[in-house]
C-alpha cells in the first residue's frame, strides 16, 4: 500500500489544482500511467504513477488545489488485500503517509538549497487591501512585487503597476522569469558560435521528403534535434546536470525543445530518450510533443527531465541564439535561421545555405574546448545527414 | 472548387492553428509565417490539413509559391485546374 | 340556588373538554409530538369556562402562557389549537406560537402572552381605545397571582383605575408562581385587597366553582358596561399538575395536591347539581364520548396538518410580508 | 413652498397635522400635556386636542408603552413619547417582547401600528442616565423599525411615515437637534422608510452616519475637501432596515469607509455596518474601515469630559486622514 502524493514538478511549484482524474477507484495502474491532470503555473500537466497497483482510494476531488506532498490517492499493490479488509476501522492517513516511499521522481532536485526563499514567501503574507488584492489578481500582478517593506499595498500601487506592465504576466512567464534570473545569477555562461553550411543537409532532406507523403515529411528542426542528440554521443559532457558542485552526466538524452506557445512565450519540454530514436521517430516524437505542448497536455516527466536545451529560433527570423541555460542543465544549443550566404570553399566563393549554431555552456561543468568540440562534431554530422536516418 | 471556396478553407485552417487570430488579422499579401508567427511545424500542419481538404500536396520545393494567402489561393486553383 | 340542567351540562362538557384535551397534550408531549414548554390547565377549568360564559363575542380576551383552557372555552376550535401545538400551519397561530402563544382574530383572542404581567398594559391600551372610540366593549385580562409581584401589574391597575377603563381583571390565584408559593412572594396575600388599593372594585371568588365564577364575572361585566370602571376578580384555584412538563414538584406536598383534588371543579359541579336538583342526570358518559371524539378529530387533524414552508420563515416579521 | 423652522416645530407640526386628519391618532407620555413635553415638542397640543388625545401618563413607561400597543391592536394610531432613550429601558419588555413579536407569533393576525418617539444622545451635561444613544440596540430587534431623523424635513416626514406604517416604529430624536433650524417643504413626497440619503457626494471616503453626527460629518467633510479629500456623507435615516444598497454603492465608489455614531462601539450599529460591508463589499475596500464613536464610558457630567467622550469634527477629520494616509 502506498500513497500517491501531489508530485513536485519543480522547485518553484508549491501546489497545483487537480483538474481531472484519469483513473477511478479499483483501476489497475502501472508505472508511467497517466493518472491525473493537474494545473500548475506552467499549464496543465499530466501526472504519472510510479508503481504498479490498484487505485484503492481517491483522496482528493477534482478541481481541488493540493499542496505538493498532499496525498492524492492510495495505491495498493496487486498482491495486497484491500484496505477495507485490512483496516476495518478506516484509513489512517498519518500512518499511511509514514509508510510511503519517498516520492521517487527520478529527477535531480532543481535546487541544491532546500531552504530556497521560495518557501517563506507563502508564509510571509503580503499585506494589502482587499481591493488591491482583487485587482492585482485580475491583472495578473504578483502582489509581492509591489510590496515595500511592511507597508500594506493599496489600489493605487496596483493601478500604477498595471500601467507600467501592460501585458499581464502569466504564471508561466513568472516561472520562466524566476528560472532565468537564477540561471543568470548562478551559472557562469560561456558562448561559442559556428557557421554551418546546411546546403547538403537541406538538399538531402528535400530529396527524402519528395518521396514521402506530406504527413511523413521531416522538418529541418527534427533533423537538427537528431544531429544534436547524435553529437552528444561523441561529446557527452554537455548532457547532464550541475549539482553539489559536480557535473552529473545523464545516460538518457532528453533534449528540452523550446516550443513557442504562441503569445504565451516559450516552454521547453523534454523529448524523452531521444538517443534511442532514428530520424523518423525523432520527427514523430517532436510532432507529438509540439501538439501536446500547445494543447497543454504535457506529462510531468517531460517538464522535469530535460538534460540539455535546444532552442531553434530560425522560424522567428533570428540569426543567432545566445541562450540562457536552464539550471541545473549545463548547456543550451541554439540555432538561428538558415540564410543564403556567400561561402568560400577552397578558392571558390559561392552562395550557400548557412546557419549559425551556438552553444551556451556552464563554465563550472565544461570549458570552451568541450564546447568547440561539440560544435565541430555537430557540423561534421550535418554534412553527412544520411547517417542520421 | 472556386477560388473563394479555397480561400475560405485556407483561412479556416490557419485560424485552426492560430486560434487567437481573426480573419481580419490575415493580410492576404503578407508572408503567412512571419506575419502570423507560424513556425515551420505549424506551417506543415496547415499544408497537411489543406492537402486533406483540397487534395493538393505542396512539395517542399514549392514552399516559396505559397508564402502569402493570395499566392496560396492561386497555387491551389492552378493545381486543381491542372488535374 | 337554582341550577339550569342544560347550563350545568354545558359547563361540565366544556370543563371536561379542557381536562381531556390537556391529558391528551400530556400524552402527545411524552411522545414528542408537542415540544417546547407545556403548561397544563388541569384543576383550573372552572375559571376559563365561567368567565368566558360571561364575556360577549365583542369583548377582547388576553390570557397567559397557560391558556389552552381559555382558548377552548372562548371557542377557538380544538382542531386549530391542537394543530398549533403540533406546529402546523393550520394552527391558530400558523405554528408560529406554540403552546404559550395562541391568537385568534375571529374570537378576539389576543394571546397567549408569556411574559408574566406583560398582558396587563395591553389590556389597558385595548380598553383605552374602546373608551376613546365609545365602543361598548370590555377587555378581559387573565393573569396568575405571580404577576402581582411585577411592576406592570401595578402600573396597569393604576392606569386602568386612573383612566376609568372597561377592563375585567381576572387573577387566577393557583397559589404557586412556578415553584414559589404565594406566602413566599407577597407581603399581602389577599390579592383582591391589593387591587382595592387602586380604587378598583375587587373580590375573591371560589375558582373551583364554575357557577360562582360565572356569576361573579357576569356581575362584573354588567357593572363595567354600566359605569366604565374596571373590576377585579381574584379566583382561588389550584393546578393539579406540575407547572410544566419538566417539573419535579419539589415545592409542594402531595397531600396538599390531594386535598385540592377533592375540590376538582368537575366534582364540585356534580355535587352542586345534586344538591340543587337531586337525581338530575348530566349524561357524563355521553359527554365523555362526545369530548373524546372532538379530541380524536383534533389530533387527527393536527397530525395531518402541513408544516409551513421554510421559505416563509421570515414572513410576518413585518406587515409587508403578510399575504393572506 | 418651503419654510425655515426648528426641528421641534417640525415634529410638532407633523403630530398636529396627523391628529387633525386622523381621529385614531393620539399622543401619550409623561408630561406631554400640561407641561408641554419635556422638550416642549407637544406644547400647545393639549389646548387644541384636549386631554383625551394628549394624554399625560404617570411615570410608568412599561404600563403606558404597553397601553400604546394595546390601543394600536384595538384600532388606534397611538404616538407614545418616552422622555429619553434611557427611560425606554423600563419599557423594553413591551417594546421587544410584545410590540416586535405580536405579528409574527400570531401568524400574521395582529399587527401593531404603534409609533414610539424618544429623545436620545448626549451633549447637554445630563450625566450617565439621560445621555446615551441606545438606538443601535433597538436596531437589533426584528419586527421593529428604527428611524433617526437628522434634518428638519425628516423630523416632519418620518412621523408621518411612521404613522402610516402598519408595524411598530421607533423614532429617535437627538435632544440637541430640537433647536436646530432647517428647511421644511410640506409638499414634497417623503423619502420612504429604509432609504438612506447621500447628503454630500464625494469620491474618496464614505462617511456613514445618522442623527446629529450627520452635521459633524458634513463639517468635517468641508475641512477635508479643502485638503483635497472628497468625502461622501451618507445619512442612514433608518437603522432598521439598513439601506445596504446605498452603503455598498458608496463603498464601491470610494473604497474607504468611516462610520460616525454617537453610540458606543462595542456590539453596535457601527459594528453592524462594518460587518455588512465586510460581507457584501469586502473586495471593494482599499483601507481598513474606521469608526468615530462615543468613548466607552457612561456619560460624564463635566462639560469638558462629556465633549471628550463625544464624536467631534476634529476626530472625524483625523479619521479621514488616517484612511488616506497610506496612499
Amino acid at each position: 500500500m502506498s500513497t500517491f502524493v501531489m508530485p513536485s514538478l519543480g522547485a518553484d511549484m508549491q501546489s497545483a489544482v487537480l483538474m481531472e482524474w484519469k483513473v477511478k477507484e479499483g483501476d489497475r495502474v502501472k508505472k508511467g500511467d497517466v493518472i491525473a491532470e493537474v494545473e500548475t503555473s506552467k499549464g496543465v500537466i499530466e501526472i504519472e504513477v510510479f508503481e504498479e497497483g490498484i487505485v484503492e482510494k481517491i483522496l482528493v476531488t477534482e478541481e481541488t488545489e493540493a499542496k505538493v506532498g498532499t496525498p492524492l490517492a492510495i495505491i495498493r499493490s496487486v498482491d495486497e488485500s484491500s484496505a477495507a479488509e485490512e483496516e476495518p476501522t478506516g484509513f489512517d492517513m498519518a500512518a499511511e503517509t509514514k509508510e510511503t516511499e519517498p516520492l521517487s521522481i527520478p529527477i535531480p532536485p532543481v535546487s541544491d538549497e532546500p531552504d530556497e526563499p521560495d518557501e517563506p514567501v507563502e508564509t510571509q503574507r503580503v499585506k494589502s487591501s482587499p481591493l488591491a488584492r482583487k485587482k492585482a489578481k485580475e491583472s495578473g500582478i504578483e502582489l509581492s512585487t509591489l510590496a515595500e517593506g511592511d507597508k500594506p499595498i493599496h489600489l493605487a500601487q496596483v493601478e500604477s503597476q498595471k500601467r507600467s506592465v501592460t501585458p499581464a504576466m502569466s504564471g508561466m512567464r513568472q516561472a520562466i522569469a524566476k528560472a532565468m534570473s537564477r540561471s543568470n545569477a548562478e551559472i557562469p555562461h560561456y558562448y561559442l558560435s559556428t557557421s554551418i553550411n546546411m546546403t547538403s543537409a537541406l538538399r538531402w532532406l528535400e530529396e527524402q521528403n519528395r518521396n514521402r507523403t506530406i504527413e511523413d515529411r521531416i522538418l529541418p528542426a527534427a533533423l537538427l534535434i537528431r544531429a544534436v542528440v547524435r553529437t552528444l554521443r561523441e561529446v557527452p559532457q554537455l548532457n547532464g546536470f550541475w549539482m553539489d558542485d559536480t557535473l552529473h552526466l545523464s545516460e538518457a538524452v532528453n533534449p528540452g525543445i523550446a516550443i513557442a506557445l504562441r503569445k504565451e512565450g516559450l516552454i521547453t519540454p523534454a523529448l524523452l530518450n531521444a538517443e534511442h530514436m532514428d530520424l523518423d521517430a525523432t520527427m514523430r516524437s517532436f510532432s507529438d510533443l509540439v501538439t501536446r505542448t500547445r494543447s497543454g497536455k504535457l506529462r510531468s516527466s517531460e517538464i522535469t527531465q530535460q538534460t540539455i536545451t535546444i532552442t531553434n529560433l530560425g522560424d522567428l527570423g533570428v540569426d543567432r541564439v545566445y541562450g540562457v541555460i536552464y539550471p541545473p542543465q549545463v548547456a543550451l544549443v541554439g540555432f538561428g535561421r538558415i540564410m543564403d550566404t556567400p561561402w568560400a570553399e577552397g578558392d571558390a566563393l559561392s552562395v550557400r545555405k548557412v546557419m549559425q549554431a551556438t552553444l551556451a555552456g556552464d563554465h563550472r561543468a565544461t570549458d570552451g574546448r568541450t564546447g568547440g568540440e561539440f560544435l565541430n562534431k555537430l557540423d561534421q554530422i550535418l554534412q553527412r545527414p544520411e547517417e542520421l536516418l | 472548387m472556386s477560388a473563394e471556396e479555397i480561400k475560405e478553407i485556407i483561412i479556416r485552417e490557419i485560424l485552426e492553428i492560430a486560434p487567437e487570430m481573426t480573419e481580419g488579422d490575415i493580410d492576404p499579401d503578407a508572408h503567412i509565417q512571419r506575419s502570423l508567427e507560424i513556425d515551420s511545424f505549424d506551417f506543415l500542419r496547415i499544408l497537411t490539413a489543406l492537402n486533406k481538404a483540397i487534395g493538393v500536396e505542396v512539395p517542399e520545393a514549392d514552399y516559396g509559391k505559397v508564402d502569402t494567402l493570395n499566392h496560396m489561393v492561386d497555387y491551389f486553383v492552378t493545381h486543381l485546374e491542372k488535374r | 340556588m337554582q341550577i339550569d340542567i342544560n347550563q350545568a351540562r354545558s359547563y361540565y362538557r366544556q370543563m371536561l373538554l379542557i381536562r381531556r384535551f390537556e391529558e391528551k397534550c400530556m400524552e402527545l408531549y411524552s411522545h414528542e409530538f408537542i415540544r417546547g414548554f407545556l403548561h397544563l390547565y388541569i384543576g383550573e377549568e372552572a375559571i376559563a369556562v365561567g368567565v368566558m360564559d360571561a364575556a360577549g363575542a365583542e369583548d377582547a380576551v388576553i390570557a397567559t402562557y397557560r391558556e389552552h383552557g381559555h382558548a377552548l372555552a372562548r371557542g377557538i376550535p380544538a382542531k386549530a389549537i391542537m394543530a398549533e401545538l403540533l406546529g402546523k400551519v393550520e394552527g391558530c397561530s400558523r405554528g408560529r406560537g406554540g403552546s404559550m402563544h395562541f391568537f385568534d382574530a375571529k374570537t378576539r383572542f389576543y394571546g397567549g402572552l408569556a411574559i408574566v404581567a406583560g398582558g396587563l398594559p395591553l389590556a389597558v391600551g385595548m380598553a383605552l381605545a374602546d373608551k376613546r372610540m365609545k365602543r361598548d366593549r370590555v377587555t378581559v385580562c387573565f393573569f396568575g397571582e405571580g404577576a402581582v409581584a411585577e411592576g406592570e401589574f401595578h402600573e396597569s391597575l393604576n392606569l386602568a383605575a386612573l383612566w376609568e377603563l372597561p377592563i375585567l381583571f381576572v387573577c387566577e390565584n393557583n397559589r404557586y408562581a412556578m415553584g414559589t408559593a404565594l406566602e413566599c412572594s407577597e407581603s399581602e396575600q389577599n390579592i383582591a385587597k391589593k387591587a382595592s388599593a387602586y380604587n378598583i372594585s375587587a373580590s375573591q371568588v371560589d375558582g373551583m366553582d364554575v357557577f360562582a365564577v360565572a356569576a361573579s364575572a357576569k356581575d362584573a361585566i354588567a357593572q363595567i358596561k354600566k359605569d366604565g370602571y374596571p373590576v377585579f376578580i381574584e379566583c382561588l384555584t389550584y393546578r393539579f399538575r406540575a407547572h410544566s412538563m419538566f417539573d419535579a414538584e419539589l415545592y409542594r406536598d402531595k397531600t396538599e395536591v390531594e386535598q385540592w383534588k377533592q375540590k376538582d371543579p368537575l366534582i364540585v359541579l356534580k355535587n352542586k347539581l345534586e344538591t340543587a336538583a337531586p337525581g338530575s342526570q348530566l349524561g357524563e358518559d355521553t359527554l365523555e364520548k362526545e369530548v373524546a371524539s372532538v379530541i380524536e378529530e383534533a389530533v387527527a387533524f393536527a397530525k395531518n396538518g402541513t408544516l409551513e414552508e421554510i421559505a416563509d420563515l421570515e414572513k410576518f416579521v413585518y406587515s409587508t410580508e403578510v399575504r393572506q | 413652498m418651503s419654510e425655515t423652522i426648528t426641528y421641534r416645530e417640525a415634529v410638532r407640526a407633523a403630530i398636529r397635522e396627523a391628529m387633525e386628519h386622523d381621529e385614531r391618532v393620539f399622543l401619550m407620555g409623561e408630561d406631554v400635556g400640561k407641561y408641554g413635553g419635556s422638550y416642549a415638542v407637544s406644547k400647545g397640543l393639549l389646548k387644541q386636542f384636549g386631554g383625551e388625545r394628549i394624554i399625560d401618563t404617570p411615570l410608568s413607561e412599561s404600563g403606558f408603552t404597553g397601553a400604546g400597543i394595546g390601543a394600536a391592536l384595538n384600532g388606534m394610531r397611538p404616538i407614545v413619547e418616552i422622555m429619553t432613550v434611557n427611560f425606554s429601558l423600563l419599557a423594553l419588555d413591551q417594546i421587544v417582547n410584545t410590540a416586535a413579536t405580536m405579528l409574527y407569533m400570531s401568524g400574521g393576525q395582529f399587527n401593531v401600528p404603534l409609533v414610539i418617539r424618544m429623545a436620545t444622545g448626549g451633549g447637554n451635561q445630563l450625566g450617565s442616565q439621560h445621555s446615551h444613544s441606545l438606538e443601535g440596540w433597538y436596531a437589533h430587534v426584528p419586527g421593529l423599525k428604527i428611524l433617526t431623523p437628522a434634518t428638519v424635513q425628516d423630523a416632519y416626514d418620518m412621523l408621518h411615515l411612521a404613522l402610516k406604517d402598519p408595524d411598530p416604529v421607533l423614532i429617535f430624536e437627538h435632544a440637541l437637534l430640537y433647536n436646530s433650524k432647517g428647511e421644511l417643504d410640506r409638499e414634497i413626497a417623503p423619502l420612504e422608510i429604509g432609504k438612506a440619503s447621500v447628503r454630500r457626494p464625494g469620491k474618496d471616503i464614505s462617511i456613514i452616519t445618522y442623527g446629529i453626527s450627520l452635521f459633524k460629518s458634513l463639517e468635517a467633510a468641508e475641512i477635508l475637501s479643502k485638503e483635497g479629500i472628497e468625502a461622501e456623507v451618507i445619512d442612514l435615516r433608518s437603522l432598521r432596515p439598513l439601506d445596504d444598497a446605498t452603503i455598498m454603492a458608496s463603498v464601491s465608489k470610494t473604497h474607504r469607509v468611516l462610520i460616525v455614531d454617537e453610540g458606543w462601539k462595542s456590539g453596535s450599529i457601527s459594528a453592524e455596518i462594518m460587518a455588512r460591508i465586510n460581507e457584501q463589499a469586502f473586495y471593494e475596500l482599499d483601507a481598513p474601515m474606521q469608526r468615530v464613536c462615543s468613548a466607552e464610558v457612561p456619560f460624564p457630567y463635566a462639560n469638558h469630559l462629556e465633549q471628550a467622550a463625544l464624536p467631534q469634527v476634529e476626530k472625524i477629520v483625523a479619521a479621514g486622514h488616517k484612511l488616506m494616509e497610506e496612499l
